[in-house]
C-alpha cells in the first residue's frame, strides 16, 4: 500500500509553534503529529492519555499527579522528562507569555517535578475541564533546547518529524523512526496549501491531493460525489456560526429587537445559501455533537408576523437601518447576504460591509464598532464567552454568569451537563445573537484512505491512525 | 496627391454622416447602445428582481422562465446581468476617466516640459506602475473601505501611469513637427499648443488605449469583487457574478458563461466603437476608400 | 553610454528612496493591527501587548523607518511578522517561482504574439487578419482565471498530463518544476499575447508603409524576407515597451493566477502580507518591485539602443 | 529591339485613373528624361516597371523589358528582375534606407540574394560599389548606419544599392530633389559615368528641365498621366512645339515679376472669382504681362521706392528704404549672433566640443526689403532663422526686431514682435495640423492680436487672407489634405500674412514644389511684397529662387556669412569660394541646351 499522502489545507500556518500562536492552521499540521501534550483529545472530543501515561486527581480536585512515559525522545535527540513539562507549562503561564490561550492555564498554581517521570500540578481552585485543557495544542510539551526555533523548525516528541516547509506552498512531515509509541503507517505526509476554493476541486479530482479534511467545496459537492474514487464525509466542527449583534448598541440592546431578528431568520434558507445546506441548525451556542447539547432550535421558529409584531412593540414598526460587517469566509459573506435579504422583509435594511480579517478583528472584535456580523466561534466548549466582561457581543446577564462560574468549579460530569443545559437555555431565550448553524466539516478524501477524523473537536489533522487500505 | 484638383476630394462632411458611413463605428455603436439601453432599462424593469433571493430555486439551468438560468441564491441571471451592467460599466468608464483626466495632462506636461520635470514625473509613474493594480486596489480599499467608489478610484489610479505614458510618448512625437513651430511662432504657449495641437493628434492613441483599459477595468472590478472589495452586495456586477461562478463552474457553467459573454460583447462593441471613432476623427482617413 | 546608464541608476536609487518613504507611510495608515491579527479572537490583552513589544511595533515610527532603511542598506529586509523568518529568505523563495513563471509567460506570449501579429500584418484587411485580431480582442476580454480553470480541467483533471497546481520546488527536478509552471504560464501569457499581437501588427503596418520597405523589395527580395529582415526590427520599439510593462506586471501582478494554481509566488506573498498586515514583508516586496521596474526600464532602453542605432547615440 | 518598351500603359488606383496610355522607349546606353509636373504619374510609371504598385492598382497595356512582358510576369519572375536587371533609385533619399541596418548590409543584401555569393564576397563587392559612388571605405566603412550620413551620401548609398548588380536598366526617380546644387551635380555626374561605363539604360525622372536637359538624350514630357511630347532632348526643348512644353520651359527659367506688380485678380490662374486653382489652370497663365507691368509701375509708390533703393550693406548699417526722402531705421538687426549646439556626451565627464552652427553673424533687413540667405545644406540657415523668429535663443549676440530685443525677452513679451514677423515653412503639409480646418489654421496667428476678434471678424480676416493668396473664402472649411502642394504653400503664406506682418521669414518655401507651382508661388511672394510692403528673409539653396525675387543675397557657409550684396552682382560675379561653387553647380536650362547643341555639333 501507499505510504505517502498529500493533504490539502486552505490556510497556511504563520509558523509551526502551537504554543506561540492562535492560528488553527498550526495545530492542523503539528498537533499530535509533531507535538504531543500530557493528554490528547480524541476524534470525538474525549480526553486520552498522551505523554502522560496515567494521572491521579486529589480529593479536593486541586492536585493532579501525572505519570510520564519513559524513553521518550525529542526529534533532536534530547531526552523528554518531567523538567520539560515544568518548562513548557511555566512558559505558558509566565507574565510575558505569547501563548494565545493563556486562560487555559489560569488556574495553575505550581508545577513540581517529583522525579523525572512524575509531575505534580497544583491548581488554585478545582477546574472541571483541566485535563481537557491540557489536551489543547497550546499545551503541548516543548523542549527547552529547541523552543527558540520551533516556529520554523518544530521539534516535538510525536510520530512525525518536520522535514521541510516551502512557504506558501507546502509543509512536509516524515515518519519518526524513534517514536516511543505505536508506529504510524505513513512514511511521508505533505500538507499542501490551496487557498482558492475553485482550485481545490480540480486538485482533488486530478488526484494531486488525496485528502482535503476541511475542503472549501460545499458548492461542488455533487460533482465530487459523482467521482467514485473520492469519499465525502460531512462531519461537524466546534464552530457555532452566529449572527452577532452589538448588545450594547441601540436598538440591539433591546431584547424585543433581538427576538424579532431571531424570528425573521430562516435558518434553513441561510444554511442553504451559506454552505449548501450542510450545516446543522442550532438554537443556542452549543455544538450538537456534544453530550451536554440541548435542542433549542424551536425557540425562535421562522415567523415574520411575530417578528414584525415584536419590532412594533419595540417602537420600530417601520423598521430601521443598520450595517452588517462580514469577514472573508464564504459562510459569512454568503450567509450575510441571505440574512440581509431576510431582514429586509421585516423592514430592517442592512448595508453589507465586507471586511478583511485584519479589519474585522480591529473594528468588530476589538473595537466593538458594529451592528451585526456573521461569525463562527470555533473554540471548543466556548459558551463561556457570553460571560466575559468585555466581550465584543456586549451581552451581560448575571444569571448566566453565575451558571458559568459554577461550571468552572465543577468537576462532576453529570452536574456539568446540567449546568451546560441551563446556560444554553438562558442564552437561547435572551437571543443575544441569532443562532444559525454549526459549521460543517466537509471532508473529502480518497476512498482507499482511512483513519482521518470525521469531526473537528479541536483543530487537528491527526495522522497517527491514517493508512492506505491498498 | 498634391496635384489632385481640389474638386475630386469630397467636401468635408458632417460628423454624423461620416459616422454612419463607418461600418465598425456603426456596429460598435449599436452594441454599446444595446448594452447601455439594457442598463437603463434595468432601472425601471427587469424580468425578476435582481436582488431578491429564492435560495430553494438555486442554480437552475436555462429555461423558459429564466432565460439565462438562476444563480446560487436563485436570482434570475438575466435580471442580474441587466442590473450588473450599471456597476460594471460605471466602474470601468469612470476608472478610465480618472486615468485620462489625470494621466493625459501629466503625460502632456512631462512631454512639453522635458528635462528633470519629465524625469521625475516618469519615475513617479514607474513607482505607481511597479505596484500591481490589484495590490494598490487592495491597499486603497483597506484604508478607505470597500465599495464601488473606492474600486473606481483604485482602478483609476492604476490607469493614470498608463495614460500618462501613452500621452507622453504621443506628445513627444508631435512636438518636433513643424506645425508646432508654426504655433509657437504665433505666440502660443505650451498649454495652448498642447490643447490645440498635441491633443487632437494623440486622440486616436488614447482611444485605442482607452478601449483596452476599459476591458481591463471591467476585469479588474471583477478581481476586486472577488476579494470582496468591489461592488457591494446585494447590487450585482458582472465581475462579482463571474467570481461567484468560479467554484461552481463545472456544476453550473451558465453561471459563468452569461456574465462572461456580457463582458466580451461589451468590450468588443467598445473596441469597434473606438476603432471607428479613431478613423472618423482623422480627417486624412475620411476619404472614401 | 556608460554615463547614461550611471545616470539612470542614480535616478533609480532616488526613486527607490522616494518609494521607501511612500510605502512606509502607506503602511502606517493601513488599518488593522498585525499583532492582533496573529492572535485572532482568542488572544488576551497581555498576550497582545507582549507580542507587540516582541515585534517592535511600539517603537516610534521614525525610528522604525530608519531602522528598516538601515537594514535594507545592509541587505537585511527584516523579519516577517507572520512567518517570523527573514523577509529576504521569503522573497528569495518566492522569486524562485515568480521569476521563471514571468519569464516563461513572457517567452510564450512573445512566441505566440509575434507570429500572429506578423501574419495579420502581412495579410492586412483580409480574412486571416480579421480573424486573428478578433481572437486577440477576445483574448483581452476573457477573464484569465476563467481560462485558467478551463486549462486545469482539460489538462490536469481530464487528460492528467500536468499537475492541477502547486509547485514542487526546484529540488524535485527541473522538469517537475517546469511542468507545474506550464499551465499557469499559458493562462498568463494568453491575454498578454493578445495585446502584444495587436501592438506588433499595428507597429508593423506603420513600418510597412515606409519607403525603405519599397527599397528592399526593389532589390528583388521576396515579401516574407522583407518583412522579417527589414520591417520587424523597426517595429520592435513599441513591442519592447509593451514587453517591459508586461514583465513588471508578471512579476507580482498575478495574484489571481497564483491563487488558482496555488503557486507560492510573489503576488500571493504580497497579497497575503497585506491582508495579514505583515507590513515589513509588504515593504520589502514593494521595494523589490520598484527596483525591478527600474531595472526593466533601463534594460528596455538599452534594448531600444540595440535595435535602433540612432538611439545608441542619443543615449 | 529596345531595352524597354512601354506601350499604351494605363494604370488606375481604385476607380481613379492615374496613367492614361503612356508610350515610351529606351535603348541601351541611353538616358531618357521624364519630366512633368508633380502628380503627373512619373513615379507611378517607374513603380509599374518594378511591379511595386500600391494596393488596388490596376494596369493595362504592355511593358516589355529585354524581351520579357513585365505586366504579366509572375512575382517569382519579378523577384529575379528586381535589383538584378532593373535597379531603382527612389525619390526620397532620407527615408529610402532602413535606419537600423548598416549601409554595408543594405548594399550587400541584394548581391547575396541574387548571386548567392558568400557574405564576405558580397561585402567586398558592396565596398567596391560604395567606393564607386564616392563613399570610400576609409572614410565611410560598411558599418555606418544611414543616420550617420548626410542626405547626399545617403542618396549615393541608394544609387549603390540600385547599381550593385550592374543592372541593364536604372530607374532614377528624382534622385536629386532634396539635395543642394553642389551635391546634385556630383550625383548627376556619377549617374552619367555609370551609364557610359556599363551601357546601362537610364530612366531619369525629374521635374527639373535643366537637369534633364543636361543629362538626357531623349525626353518624355508627361502631364495628367499622359505623354504630351517626346523626342530628342534639345530638339524638343528648343522647338517647344507643344504649348505645355513651352510653359514648362518658361516656368523653369521663370524669373518672376521681380519688380512687376500684378494684382492676383488680374491673373486668370489665381483669380479668386474662378475658384479653381488646380495646377492645370496655373500653367496656362500667361507669364509676364508687360502692359500690366507698365501700368502698375506708375501707380505704385512702393515700387518706385524700391527701384531707388541703394544697396550698400557692408557694414550692416544700410539706410532704410526711403519713402519721401525719410530714412527708416532697420526692421531687423542681427548683431554678432552665434549658436552652439552642445556636443554629444562621450563619457561620464567629457563631451564632444560644442558644434558652432551659426558663427558671428551680423546683418540688417529694412522694411520692405527682400533678402535671400543662400548656402549649402547644413550651413546653418534654419538655425539662424529660428533665432530670428525667437523660437531658439542665440548663444551670444543680439537680435533686434522692430524695436524689440528678441534674445532676452520672455515668451510673453514677444507677442508684439511676433505679430509683425511671420514664418513660411519649408514643408507646407507638415506645417499644418492635419486635424484642423483651414479657417483655424490660417487664423492661428490672430492669437497675437491684443483684442481677440469675434468669430465673424475672424472669418472675415481669414477670407481676406485667403483672397490675398488667391484662394477662395470657401476653402476655409477644408482640411489641409484636401489641397494640392501649391495650394498648401499658399495657405502657409496666407497664415503668414493674416496679421499683416512687417517681416516674413521663409525657410525653403519652394524647394518641395514643382516648377510650375514654384513659379506661381514666387509670383505671389513678389506681389505681396509690392502690395503690402512686406520684407522677406528667404532661405534657400536654390539660386534661381534667390535671383527671382530678392534684392540682396547673403551667402552662408559653415555658419558664417561669407559674402553679401545685390542679388545680380553676387550671382553673376561671385567672389567667395562658397558662392562660386553654388553658382557653378546651379543647373541652367539654356546653358545645358547650348552645351548639348555644342556636343552634337562636335560629334557631327
Ligand atoms: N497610393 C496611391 N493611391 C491613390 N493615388 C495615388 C497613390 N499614389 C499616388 N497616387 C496618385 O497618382 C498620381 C501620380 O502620382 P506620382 O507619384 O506618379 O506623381 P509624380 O509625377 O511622381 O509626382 P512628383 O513629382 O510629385 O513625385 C497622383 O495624382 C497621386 O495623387
Ligand atoms: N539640435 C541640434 N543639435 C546639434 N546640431 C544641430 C542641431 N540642429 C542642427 N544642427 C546642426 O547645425 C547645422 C546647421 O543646421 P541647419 O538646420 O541650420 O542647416 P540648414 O542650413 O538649414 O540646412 P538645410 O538646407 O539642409 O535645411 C547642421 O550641421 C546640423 O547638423
Ligand atoms: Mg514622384
Ligand atoms: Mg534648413
Amino acid at each position: 500500500a501507499r505510504t505517502d499522502l498529500v493533504l490539502g489545507m486552505v490556510l497556511e500556518p504563520p509558523h509551526l509553534d502551537p504554543t506561540a500562536g492562535a492560528a488553527a492552521a498550526i495545530d492542523e499540521v503539528v498537533y499530535t503529529n509533531v507535538f504531543e501534550g500530557l493528554t490528547k483529545i480524541g476524534p470525538t472530543g474525549e480526553v486520552l492519555p498522551g505523554l502522560a501515561e496515567s494521572w491521579e486527581i486529589s480529593q479536593d480536585g486541586k492536585t493532579y499527579t501525572f505519570k510520564l512515559h519513559t524513553g521518550v525522545k525529542f526529534h533532536d535527540g534530547t531526552e523528554f522528562n518531567a523538567d520539560d513539562v515544568k518548562f513548557s507549562l511555566e512558559r505558558a503561564i509566565a507574565p510575558d507569555t505569547v501563548n494565545a490561550q493563556k486562560a487555559l492555564f489560569a488556574k495553575i498554581d505550581t508545577i513540581e517535578v517529583v522525579d523525572p517521570a512524575t509531575v505534580k500540578i497544583t491548581l488554585k481552585q478545582p477546574q472541571g475541564g483541566f485535563l481537557y485543557n491540557l489536551g489543547w495544542g497550546d499545551a503541548v510539551i516543548v523542549g527547552s533546547e529547541s523552543v527558540a526555533t520551533n516556529k520554523e523548525k518544530p521539534v516535538g516528541t510525536g510520530p512525525f518529524r518536520f522535514q521541510n516547509w516551502a512557504r506558501g506552498s507546502s509543509i512536509t512531515l516524515v515518519k519518526n523512526p524513534d517514536y516511543w509509541g505505536e508506529p504510524v503507517s505513513l512514511d511521508k505526509a505533505e500538507f499542501r496549501i490551496i487557498p482558492d476554493a475553485a482550485a481545490a476541486i480540480p486538485a482533488l479530482l486530478s488526484g494531486d491531493v488525496q485528502a482535503f479534511p476541511s475542503a472549501p467545496v460545499a458548492e461542488a459537492l455533487d460533482q465530487i460525489k459523482a467521482d467514485a474514487r473520492l469519499k465525502v464525509v460531512i462531519g461537524s466542527t466546534e464552530g457555532e456560526t452566529i449572527l452577532s449583534m452589538n448588545n450594547k448598541k441601540a436598538p440591539f440592546d433591546n431584547k424585543l429587537v433581538r427576538q424579532a431578528i431571531s424570528y425573521a431568520l430562516n435558518r434553513e434558507e441561510i444554511n442553504a445559501g451559506a454552505i449548501n445546506g450542510l450545516g446543522t441548525p442550532i438554537g443556542s451556542h452549543f455544538a450538537p455533537h456534544n453530550p451536554a447539547y440541548v435542542d433549542l432550535i424551536g425557540t425562535y421558529p421562522h415567523d415574520l408576523e411575530k417578528a414584525k409584531a415584536l419590532l412594533a412593540e419595540a417602537g420600530l414598526a417601520n423598521g430601521f437601518s443598520a450595517t452588517i460587517k462580514l469577514p472573508p469566509p464564504p459562510y459569512a459573506r454568503q450567509g450575510g447576504e441571505v440574512i440581509a435579504a431576510e431582514l429586509a422583509q421585516i423592514g430592517i435594511n442592512l448595508e453589507i460591509i465586507p471586511l478583511e480579517w485584519a479589519q474585522w478583528l480591529e473594528q468588530v472584535f476589538t473595537g466593538k464598532d458594529f451592528d451585526l456580523t456573521v461569525i463562527s466561534h470555533v473554540e471548543p466548549n466556548d459558551i463561556d464567552i457570553y460571560s466575559r466582561p468585555d466581550y465584543y457581543i456586549g451581552y451581560q446577564n448575571p444569571a448566566f454568569n453565575k451558571v458559568i462560574q459554577e461550571l468552572d468549579a465543577t468537576a462532576d460530569e453529570a452536574k456539568r451537563k446540567d449546568l451546560y443545559g441551563q446556560a444554553q437555555k438562558i442564552l437561547a431565550d435572551d437571543a443575544p445573537v441569532g443562532f444559525l448553524f454549526q459549521l460543517p466539516k466537509v471532508g473529502v478524501w480518497d476512498a482507499k484512505l482511512e483513519g482521518l477524523w470525521e469531526n473537528t473537536p479541536i483543530p487537528a489533522n491527526d495522522l497517527t491512525k491514517v493508512k492506505w487500505t491498498e | 496627391m498634391s496635384a489632385l484638383p481640389a474638386e475630386t476630394v469630397p467636401p468635408s462632411q458632417s460628423f454624423l454622416r461620416l459616422a454612419l458611413g463607418n461600418r465598425s463605428f456603426v456596429i460598435g455603436a449599436v452594441i454599446t447602445l444595446i448594452i447601455a439601453g439594457m442598463a437603463l432599462l434595468s432601472y425601471v424593469w427587469t424580468p425578476y428582481s435582481a436582488t431578491e433571493l429564492s435560495v430553494l430555486n438555486k442554480m437552475k439551468g436555462v429555461s423558459a422562465e429564466h432565460w439565462f438560468g438562476t444563480d446560487h441564491f436563485g436570482r434570475d441571471i438575466l435580471s442580474m446581468i441587466m442590473v450588473g451592467a450599471r456597476a460594471s460599466i460605471a466602474v470601468a468608464i469612470l476608472a478610465v476617466g480618472i486615468g485620462i483626466v489625470i494621466g493625459v495632462p501629466l503625460g502632456c506636461y512631462a512631454a512639453a516640459t522635458g528635462g528633470w520635470v519629465d524625469e521625475v514625473l516618469m519615475r513617479v509613474n514607474d513607482l505607481v506602475f511597479a505596484f500591481p493594480a490589484l495590490l494598490s486596489a487592495i491597499m486603497i480599499t483597506a484604508i478607505f473601505g470597500p465599495g464601488a467608489t473606492n474600486a473606481i478610484i483604485a482602478i483609476g489610479i492604476f490607469n493614470i501611469p498608463v495614460f500618462a505614458r501613452v500621452a507622453r510618448a504621443g506628445a513627444l512625437s508631435i512636438w518636433p513637427r513643424e506645425f508646432i513651430l508654426a504655433a509657437r511662432a504665433s505666440g502660443k504657449g505650451k498649454v495652448l499648443i498642447t490643447i490645440e495641437h498635441i491633443l487632437p493628434n494623440i486622440v486616436s492613441l488614447l482611444l485605442v488605449q482607452g478601449t483596452i483599459q476599459f476591458a481591463l477595468g471591467i476585469l479588474a472590478e471583477a478581481g476586486l469583487s472577488y476579494l470582496g472589495l468591489g461592488t457591494q452586495p446585494p447590487m450585482p456586477s458582472w465581475g462579482r457574478m463571474l467570481f461567484d461562478a468560479q467554484t461552481r463552474m463545472m456544476a453550473a457553467p451558465h453561471l459563468a458563461i452569461f456574465p462572461g459573454l456580457a463582458i466580451v460583447v461589451t468590450v468588443l462593441g467598445l473596441n469597434l466603437l473606438g476603432d471607428g471613432a479613431r478613423d472618423i476623427l482623422d480627417p486624412r482617413l475620411r476619404r472614401v476608400r | 553610454m556608460t554615463a547614461y546608464i550611471l545616470n539612470r541608476v542614480l535616478i533609480g536609487l532616488a526613486t527607490l528612496l522616494l518609494a521607501s518613504i511612500v510605502v512606509f507611510g502607506v503602511m502606517e495608515v493601513l488599518p488593522g493591527d498585525p499583532a492582533q491579527l496573529m492572535l485572532g479572537m482568542s488572544g488576551s490583552p497581555e498576550a497582545l501587548a507582549n507580542l507587540r513589544a516582541q515585534m517592535g511595533l511600539d517603537e516610534p515610527i521614525v525610528w522604525r523607518y530608519l531602522h528598516w532603511i538601515g537594514g535594507l542598506l545592509t541587505g537585511d529586509f527584516g523579519r516577517s511578522y507572520t512567518y517570523s523568518s527573514p523577509v529576504a529568505d521569503l522573497i528569495r523563495e518566492r522569486l524562485a517561482v515568480s521569476l521563471p513563471l514571468a519569464l516563461m509567460s513572457l517567452l510564450l506570449s512573445t512566441f505566440i504574439a509575434l507570429p500572429v501579429g506578423i501574419f495579420a500584418a502581412a495579410r492586412r484587411g483580409r480574412l486571416p487578419d480579421t480573424l486573428s485580431m478578433g481572437t486577440a480582442q477576445l483574448g483581452v476580454a476573457v477573464p484569465n482565471f476563467w481560462f485558467a480553470l478551463l486549462l486545469i480541467y482539460a489538462f490536469a483533471v481530464w487528460l492528467k498530463w500536468l499537475p492541477a497546481g502547486g509547485f514542487p520546488g526546484w529540488n524535485g527536478g527541473i522538469w517537475n518544476g517546469i511542468k507545474s509552471l506550464i499551465l499557469p504560464s499559458i493562462a498568463l501569457a494568453l491575454p498578454q499575447a493578445a495585446i502584444l499581437a495587436r501592438v506588433t501588427r499595428s507597429a508593423l503596418l506603420d513600418v510597412l508603409g515606409e519607403d525603405y520597405i519599397r527599397t528592399a523589395r526593389a532589390k528583388g527580395l521576396p515579401r516574407g524576407r522583407v518583412l522579417r529582415r527589414h520591417a520587424l526590427r523597426n517595429a520592435m520599439i513599441p513591442v519592447l515597451t509593451i514587453l517591459g510593462l508586461q514583465f513588471a506586471f508578471l512579476l507580482a501582478g498575478t495574484i489571481i493566477i497564483e491563487n488558482v494554481f496555488y503557486l507560492p509566488g510573489l503576488g500571493r506573498l504580497i497579497f497575503q502580507a497585506i491582508t495579514q498586515r505583515d507590513l515589513i514583508v509588504v515593504e520589502g516586496v514593494v521595494m523589490l518591485l520598484v527596483a525591478s521596474v527600474i531595472v526593466v526600464n533601463i534594460m528596455v532602453d538599452l534594448a531600444y539602443a540595440v535595435v535602433d542605432p540612432r538611439l545608441r547615440e542619443a543615449a | 529591339m529596345s531595352l524597354l518598351e512601354i506601350e499604351k500603359l494605363t494604370l488606375s488606383i481604385g476607380n481613379f485613373p492615374i496613367l492614361r496610355g503612356i508610350d515610351l522607349q529606351l535603348e541601351k546606353g541611353e538616358v531618357m528624361g521624364v519630366v512633368g509636373e508633380s502628380g503627373s504619374g512619373k513615379s507611378m510609371t517607374a513603380l509599374t516597371l518594378m511591379q511595386l504598385l500600391p494596393h488596388g492598382a490596376q494596369t493595362g497595356g504592355r511593358i516589355t523589358f529585354d524581351g520579357k512582358d513585365i505586366l504579366h510576369a509572375t512575382e517569382a519572375e519579378m523577384l529575379a528582375l528586381r535589383g538584378d536587371d532593373i535597379g531603382m533609385v527612389f525619390q526620397e533619399p532620407m527615408t529610402a534606407l532602413n535606419p537600423v541596418k548598416t549601409i554595408g548590409e543594405q548594399v550587400a543584401e541584394g548581391i547575396r540574394w541574387h548571386t548567392k555569393a558568400s557574405r564576405a564576397d558580397a561585402e567586398s563587392r558592396a565596398a567596391a560599389m560604395l567606393d564607386r559612388v564616392g563613399l570610400p571605405q576609409s572614410k565611410f566603412p560598411l558599418t555606418r548606419y544611414p543616420h550617420q550620413l548626410s542626405g547626399g551620401q545617403r542618396q549615393r548609398v541608394v544609387i549603390a544599392i540600385a547599381c550593385a548588380l550592374k543592372p541593364k536598366l536604372l530607374v532614377a526617380d528624382e534622385p536629386t530633389t532634396a539635395l543642394d546644387v553642389v551635391l546634385q551635380k556630383q550625383i548627376l555626374d556619377l549617374l552619367r559615368d555609370l551609364v557610359d561605363e556599363r551601357d546601362m539604360g537610364l530612366l531619369l525622372i525629374s521635374h527639373d528641365l535643366a537637369v534633364v536637359a543636361e543629362m538626357a538624350d531623349h525626353i518624355t514630357i508627361m502631364r495628367h498621366g499622359e505623354v504630351i511630347e517626346s523626342g530628342e532632348t534639345s530638339a524638343v526643348l528648343t522647338a517647344k512645339a507643344h504649348p505645355y512644353t513651352a510653359q514648362l520651359a518658361e516656368a523653369s527659367a521663370h524669373v518672376p515679376s521681380n519688380r512687376r506688380s500684378i494684382p492676383p485678380s488680374a491673373l486668370p490662374g489665381i483669380s479668386p472669382s474662378r475658384g479653381d486653382i488646380g495646377p492645370s489652370s496655373n500653367v496656362q497663365r500667361p507669364l509676364g504681362a508687360q502692359s500690366h507691368q507698365e501700368h502698375i509701375k506708375q501707380t505704385s509708390p512702393v515700387r518706385t521706392a524700391a527701384v531707388q533703393s541703394p544697396f550698400s550693406l557692408h557694414e550692416g548699417e544700410m539706410p532704410g528704404r526711403a519713402e519721401g526722402g525719410v530714412t527708416l531705421p532697420p526692421l531687423l538687426t542681427v548683431q554678432s549672433v552665434t549658436r552652439d549646439y552642445a556636443g554629444r556626451r562621450t563619457g561620464l565627464f567629457s563631451r564632444e566640443k560644442p558644434f558652432r552652427a551659426v558663427d558671428d553673424v551680423s546683418f540688417t533687413v529694412h522694411p520692405g526689403q527682400s533678402v535671400a540667405l543662400v548656402g549649402r545644406s547644413g550651413c546653418g540657415k534654419s538655425t539662424l532663422a529660428r533665432m530670428i523668429l525667437a523660437l531658439d535663443r542665440p548663444s551670444s549676440g543680439s537680435i533686434t526686431f522692430d524695436g524689440h530685443r528678441l534674445e532676452t525677452s520672455k515668451d510673453r513679451d514677444l507677442r508684439d514682435a511676433r505679430r509683425n514677423m511671420q514664418v513660411v515653412f519649408q514643408d507646407p503639409y507638415g506645417s499644418f495640423n492635419p486635424r484642423h480646418r483651414v479657417e483655424r489654421l490660417v487664423a492661428e496667428p490672430l492669437h497675437l492680436l491684443q483684442t481677440k476678434p469675434s468669430r465673424e471678424e475672424r472669418r472675415a480676416l481669414v477670407s481676406k487672407a485667403l483672397d490675398d493668396v488667391g484662394l477662395k473664402p470657401a476653402d476655409m472649411n477644408k482640411y489641409p489634405h484636401e489641397f494640392s502642394g501649391g495650394q498648401r504653400q499658399r495657405l502657409s503664406i496666407a497664415r503668414a500674412v493674416i496679421t499683416r506682418p512687417k517681416l516674413i521669414v521663409a525657410d525653403e518655401p519652394v524647394s518641395a514644389l514643382d516648377v510650375s507651382i514654384r513659379a506661381q508661388v514666387l509670383d505671389l511672394f513678389a506681389e505681396l511684397n509690392e502690395r503690402l510692403g512686406v520684407a522677406y528673409l528667404f532661405i534657400t539653396h536654390d539660386l534661381t529662387v534667390a535671383r527671382a525675387i530678392t534684392d540682396e543675397v547673403m551667402v552662408m557657409h559653415d555658419g558664417r556669412i561669407v559674402e553679401r550684396g545685390e542679388t545680380h552682382a553676387i550671382l553673376d560675379h561671385p567672389q567667395s569660394d562658397a558662392a562660386k561653387a553654388l553658382v557653378a553647380a546651379a543647373p541652367d536650362l539654356d546653358r545645358a541646351l547650348a552645351a548639348r547643341a555644342a556636343r552634337i555639333n562636335a560629334a557631327c
